[in-house]
């Protein structure tokens, strides 16, 4: 077994590891702490083949960005998982069913002898090609139609998030140093005359 | 190009183990005689009275919600960016290259401006 | 050389290289934490000299040895972990903290040749750690259980993706001039130009034509870091000390060395991304790591005279100031920056 | 690196093009309108709507372009369904003004501008010829609609809709993307027609392919919810506001059909006898599950809903039976008939949401088979438009539905799937019983509201066309079935 072999387990038994926490960890806090493993040890799985943008892509977008806003619900929201999980055994047999159907099809996939993507179609690897330099040069002609169609889902993304987020602007109260500069004292004092008042 | 990254996995454990060390030898040779003052969270001398896990406000999911889709869309040029010169320097490509992602960005800039005029990006 | 790698493989067999590496790391972590701990003192005196004190003085000649002294303190205090507290993740937010903060510096170039990970895709893998920074704020407010802590971690962690955005934005329109995410690639491009060609080596470097984004870059730097006038997410004076309030011994140093190694590692990064890193600024000095450490103690001095020059920004403004500022002016300049090398006038051939 | 690149050129994707150009204009304009009316949004983007139909008339031709590397087809059923599609968003939009109007709750400009994004997502899914590019427009749309449905954000039910579409929606497009990448593993390419030829001309591993194929059918089955992917259709049409439940139950049926069609008939044609097995199940059960579900149903919306479960199992019988026994000669009138059935039922249930929303006032919605007591009593005229659609949906004939189906199950027999007719049969005599049921309500019970109809009058001339057309087209449905027909075969080959 050489080196990345053995990588390739580490990395592999971390990712089983977390992925199994994930879903069983009490507080949920920590289940998403585990799936930021998962992600990180997944970005080294990729990088094992070679996609090393995709690896940095992986946790740069999904570490560094969406996990946060997981993070964010969890702890602001503070969900009991608990309440949650009462349904877990009336789903199991359900989940199960799909799991064990899915455990087959990769195991049809990684033991057919038949299963190969035709040769001709994979690009050879040059020693000191850059994968971001490939991906640009696909992205920016091949590929430009899905490139400006994944632009309009981001688009559409903004505006859904903002419409269904936002409920226009705070009735905060704060002060406009311009305003407090500019008032005078008349704006402020009114001097009144009136007669003295008698004591009596 | 695997085995440039197998420092990097090193520097990653070594960095862990850095953190980790301080806090190791801190328990070690540092004193522990705690009390419940001592062990009480920090306020402004009241006792706590309520867990500090609060509700936030919505501002801070929508200003997360909209880094995705920045950061996203940064991914996305990135490729772009690296073969940049090369699209400059043929001729066929040049401009193309450049009004392609002219569009992607004019078209996330009006999802952009849509936010902006509506306020989500106020914070006060 | 050879002879030290002979000697090496003779003594640790098929290990040596894993050995080799190790060293290597050691002779980067070691004088970076030296420079974490008189980057300290330097604050201190800096500061100290400019609002007319003099600083520490007492610790050893010339104060010399006030860090040390404030280290063997810390070590000595006890680390307290507040009876509400999540232990684990109080536990392990200073860890998280720092990891990424080092870990970044594996693939920092100091010269043409003397990196430890030369790999393609350097610059995203800084950018990719350094989006992980996020998670030792937010988890060690929200494991102390404390509302100041919270607070000053919900603050961070909005701030600190805010700015990221500019920062990313500022770091297309590089690899746009220079063509690579290669870090030493990056400086070697800056390296030539017209003004290259006549000695004036310094103006053919990224800072005069990307200005804007150079002067984006540090102050999102700043931000990033928490540190003055952005440091909100401390704000001593209205959250007492944010998301570290509760932290105490060495689990606070490990914050504080992940702050200090954070701001050295944007100074390094600014450096070479926009001022040539070891490229020397006129023709006939010889190019050397000289250079860059002599940039990145200009670039920390910024950090020190911000802090000792400005008063701390509101947080709507911080915001106001990453996302209605910094985003438009980066998109902007990414579009001049096409628009000029498409136009004839080109300087990055 | 860039030396041998030649420009795509973008004539045949021209109405996409206009389109997010519109769309676009259309969210920065509505930026500064005022009016809760929001007139001149409406105007635009109805305007807009009839441009891309201009243009797509236009820019037509009997040829099969390709465009964008083979991502992008343009072929006339997908001008076609593109017309269509443009004609049932129009009627929708008209349908929901009021609607949406009396609601203060709805953001009006994001309305019509998530609408438009989502009409761009189906014209996207229509052209693709590219697992990807269908991707993205089956999630530019599903995101679009989502979000519609939980625009009404004081509404409990609503954001729970929304949630569970949501969720189902994400999980149907995972399923899609595992049965796509698992197609890509045994052919090796993501383009639909280069699929095809490749399983023509390559022996390719026939397990591997049977998996993707079968997730790629579950994908399908959620997204044109039949049985037993449809868990999501009745909340949904409940819980949507009723504008967003008639946008979602008109249009994105043909952007759904148009992708079976690419997928299924363009890309694995070959592996027709596997996916018509599959199909022939989901069929049965939703004509089934369908037809008895909404008998007990006592809301109109999830009556419709179940409806509209079983008119996709029927569909599907259109398509199911394009191939027998490695036999193509009626596959063009398998897949026709599919189109027809699919394009009336869009008309007929435009026309059926149509009438229910005309029912409703500000805070009232007229969701109740209830609300429909006597309506015959209160609008003579509107109750018999009404009694069309369900005559319509029933089968009946002299009616577009009767047609619908009738060219179905010639298809069906022509392959000689007896059984399958019989049963398609018995379920629709099943159907006709809750439809009739209304029109029985209508006719025959005592309203429980007197108030007359009110709403403006263009729209009742509408909703009046939409009605009588589906009366029309069942007089004369020749010529839509010979569109469809010429369509289908100009764009097959």
């Amino acid at each position: 077994m050489d080196f990345k072999t053995t990588v390739f387990f580490f990395l592999s038994a971390i990712l089983i590891f977390a992925g199994l926490r994930v879903i069983t960890a009490r507080n949920p806090v920590h289940a998403v702490l585990h799936l930021i493993l998962a992600f990180f040890t997944s970005a080294g799985l990729w990088l094992l083949l070679q996609a090393e943008f995709l690896a940095m892509v992986l946790v740069m977008v999904y570490i560094g960005a969406v996990m946060v806003l997981f993070l964010f619900v969890v702890m602001m929201l503070d969900i009991n998982l608990d309440q949650l999980r009462q349904g877990f055994w009336k789903y199991l047999p359900l989940g199960a069913v799909i799991g064990i159907l899915i455990a087959i099809e990769m195991g049809m996939v990684l033991g057919s002898r038949y299963f190969q993507v035709l040769d001709s179609e994979v690009p050879g690897v040059a020693a000191n090609a850059s994968n971001t330099r490939e991906l640009g040069a696909l992205l920016s002609t091949d590929y430009v139609y899905p490139f400006e169609l994944a632009a309009v889902v981001l688009l559409v993304a903004i505006v859904a998030a903002v419409a269904l987020t936002f409920r226009g602007p705070k009735k905060t109260r704060y002060t406009d140093p311009a305003a407090q500069i500019r008032v005078k004292a008349a704006d402020r004092v009114r001097v009144v005359k009136m007669p003295v008042e008698k004591q009596d | 190009m695997l085995e440039n990254y197998f420092p990097i996995l090193m520097f990653i454990l070594v960095g862990l183990a850095i953190g980790v060390l301080p806090v190791l030898m801190g328990w070690l040779l540092a004193p522990s005689r705690p009390d419940s003052e001592k062990l009480s969270p920090y306020e402004c001398g009241f006792e706590a009275f309520e867990d500090a896990r609060m509700k936030f406000d919505v501002r801070y999911y929508l200003i997360a919600i909209i880094f995705i889709l920045f950061d996203l869309e940064i991914a996305f040029l990135f490729p772009w960016a690296t073969v940049f010169k090369d699209i400059v320097a043929s001729e066929p490509m040049r401009f193309f290259g450049f009004i392609e992602v002219a569009i992607f960005l004019t078209i996330i800039l009006v999802g952009d401006a849509y936010a902006w005029a509506k306020g989500a990006l106020d914070w006060e | 050389m050879d002879t030290l790698m002979q000697f090496g493989t003779g003594v640790f067999g098929t290990a040596w290289p894993a050995v080799w590496t190790l060293i290597k790391i050691v002779l980067i972590v070691a004088p970076l934490m030296l420079g974490v701990a008189y980057l300290t003192y330097a604050e201190r005196k800096v500061i100290g000299y400019m609002q007319v004190r003099i600083g520490p003085n007492r610790v050893g000649p010339l104060g010399l040895l006030q860090p040390i002294a404030d280290g063997v303190k810390l070590l000595l205090k006890e680390i307290v972990v507040p009876s509400g507290a999540n232990r684990f993740l109080f536990v392990i937010a200073p860890m998280l903290s720092l990891a990424p903060a080092l870990a970044a510096w594996a693939v920092v170039p100091f010269t043409d040749t003397l990196v430890l990970a030369d790999i393609d895709a350097s610059l995203l893998y800084i950018l990719a750690i350094g989006s992980m920074g996020v998670y030792g704020v937010v988890l060690a407010g929200w494991a102390s259980n404390s509302k100041y802590a919270f607070l000053g971690a919900m603050r961070a962690a909005a701030q600190i993706v805010s700015y990221e955005i500019a920062m990313g934005f500022a770091l297309v329109v590089v690899l746009m001039v220079s063509g690579s995410l290669n870090l030493v690639d990056i400086v070697q491009s800056q390296q030539k130009g017209t003004f290259a060609d006549m000695g004036l080596n310094f103006l053919s470097w990224n800072w005069l034509p990307l200005l804007p984004l150079f002067v984006v870059y540090f102050i999102s730097g700043v931000a990033e870091t928490n540190r003055a006038p952005f440091d909100v997410a401390e704000g001593e004076s209205e959250i007492v000390a944010g998301f570290h309030v509760d932290y105490s011994g060495m689990a606070f140093a490990v914050f504080f060395l992940a702050e200090y190694a954070e701001m050295i590692l944007i100074a390094t990064l600014t450096s070479l991304l926009f001022l040539g890193g070891w490229s020397s600024p006129v023709a006939f000095l010889p190019d050397g790591i000289v250079w860059l450490l002599a940039k990145i103690c200009f670039m920390l001095l910024f950090f020190l005279w911000f802090r000792a020059t400005f008063p701390r920004y509101r947080y709507d403004h911080i915001m106001r100031l990453g996302w209605k500022v910094f985003i438009p002016l980066t998109v902007v300049w990414l579009f001049v920056v096409g628009i000029w090398m498409m136009s004839p006038l080109n300087i990055w051939k | 690196m860039f030396n041998d690149f030649v420009a795509p050129s973008l004539y045949p994707a021209a109405p996409e093009i206009f389109l997010l150009f519109m769309a676009c204009v259309i969210l920065l304009v509505d930026l500064g309108v005022k009016s809760p009316r929001r007139t001149l949004t409406f105007v635009l983007t109805q305007l807009t709507l009839l441009g891309c139909a201009a243009i797509t008339l236009l820019t037509s031709n009997t040829e099969v372009v390709y465009t964008f590397s083979g991502m992008f087809v343009d072929d006339m059923m997908a001008d076609l369904l593109k017309l269509l599609v443009y004609g049932a968003v129009m009627l929708a939009l008209f349908y929901s003004r009021e609607y949406i109007q009396d609601r203060q709750a709805i953001p009006k400009g994001e309305y019509f501008v998530l609408a438009l994004l989502a009409t761009l997502g189906m014209l996207v899914m229509i052209s693709a010829n590219h697992f990807l590019t269908l991707y993205l427009g089956l999630e530019m749309m599903s995101l679009s609609l989502y979000a519609m449905v939980a625009l009404n954000r004081e509404s409990a039910i609503s954001t729970e809709a929304a949630m569970k579409y949501f969720i189902l929606g994400a999980l149907a497009s995972g399923l899609l993307l595992y049965g796509m990448s698992m197609i890509y593993g045994a052919t090796g390419s993501l383009e639909i027609t280069e699929v095809g030829e490749r399983l023509y001309t390559y022996s390719v591993d026939k397990s591997v392919l049977v998996f993707g194929i079968v997730f790629l059918v579950a994908g399908l089955a959620f997204k044109l919810g039949v049985v037993p992917f449809h868990m999501w259709v009745p909340d949904v049409y409940h819980g949507a506001p009723t504008s967003v439940t008639l946008f979602i139950a008109a249009a994105p049926k043909l952007a759904a059909f148009a992708i079976v069609m690419r997928l299924l008939v363009s890309g694995l044609i070959t592996q027709a006898a596997d996916w018509q097995g599959m199909l022939i199940v989901l069929s049965v059960l939703s004509m089934g599950i369908g037809n008895l579900v909404a008998i007990a149903q006592t809301n109109i919306k999830r009556m419709l809903a179940y409806s509209a479960i079983s008119h996709m199992g029927f569909m599907l019988l259109g398509i199911v039976t394009g191939v027998v026994g490695g036999d193509a000669r009626f596959a063009l009138n398998a897949y026709s008939s599919a189109m027809f059935y699919v394009v009336t039922y869009v008309l007929t249930t435009l026309a059926g949401f149509g009438l229910i929303m005309m029912l409703t006032r500000a805070g009232f919605e007229s969701d109740e088979l209830d609300d429909f007591k006597g309506l015959n009593k209160r609008s003579p005229w509107f109750a018999a438009m009404m009694m069309f659609v369900m005559l319509s949906m029933a089968g009946i004939p002299f009616f577009v539905g009767f047609f619908a189906k009738f060219s179905v199950l010639q298809a069906v027999v022509a392959a000689g799937y007896y059984w399958l007719a019989v049963a398609a049969v018995l379920f629709s005599l099943v159907g006709a019983f809750y439809y009739l049921r209304v029109v029985k309500l209508m006719y025959f019970d005592e309203p429980k509201i007197q108030e007359p109809i009110e709403g403006p009058l263009f729209i009742k001339v509408l909703v009046s066309a939409n009605g009588l057309a589906v009366a029309a087209l069942g007089l004369f449905p020749q010529f839509l079935m010979s569109l469809c027909a010429y369509a289908l075969m100009r764009s097959l080959t």
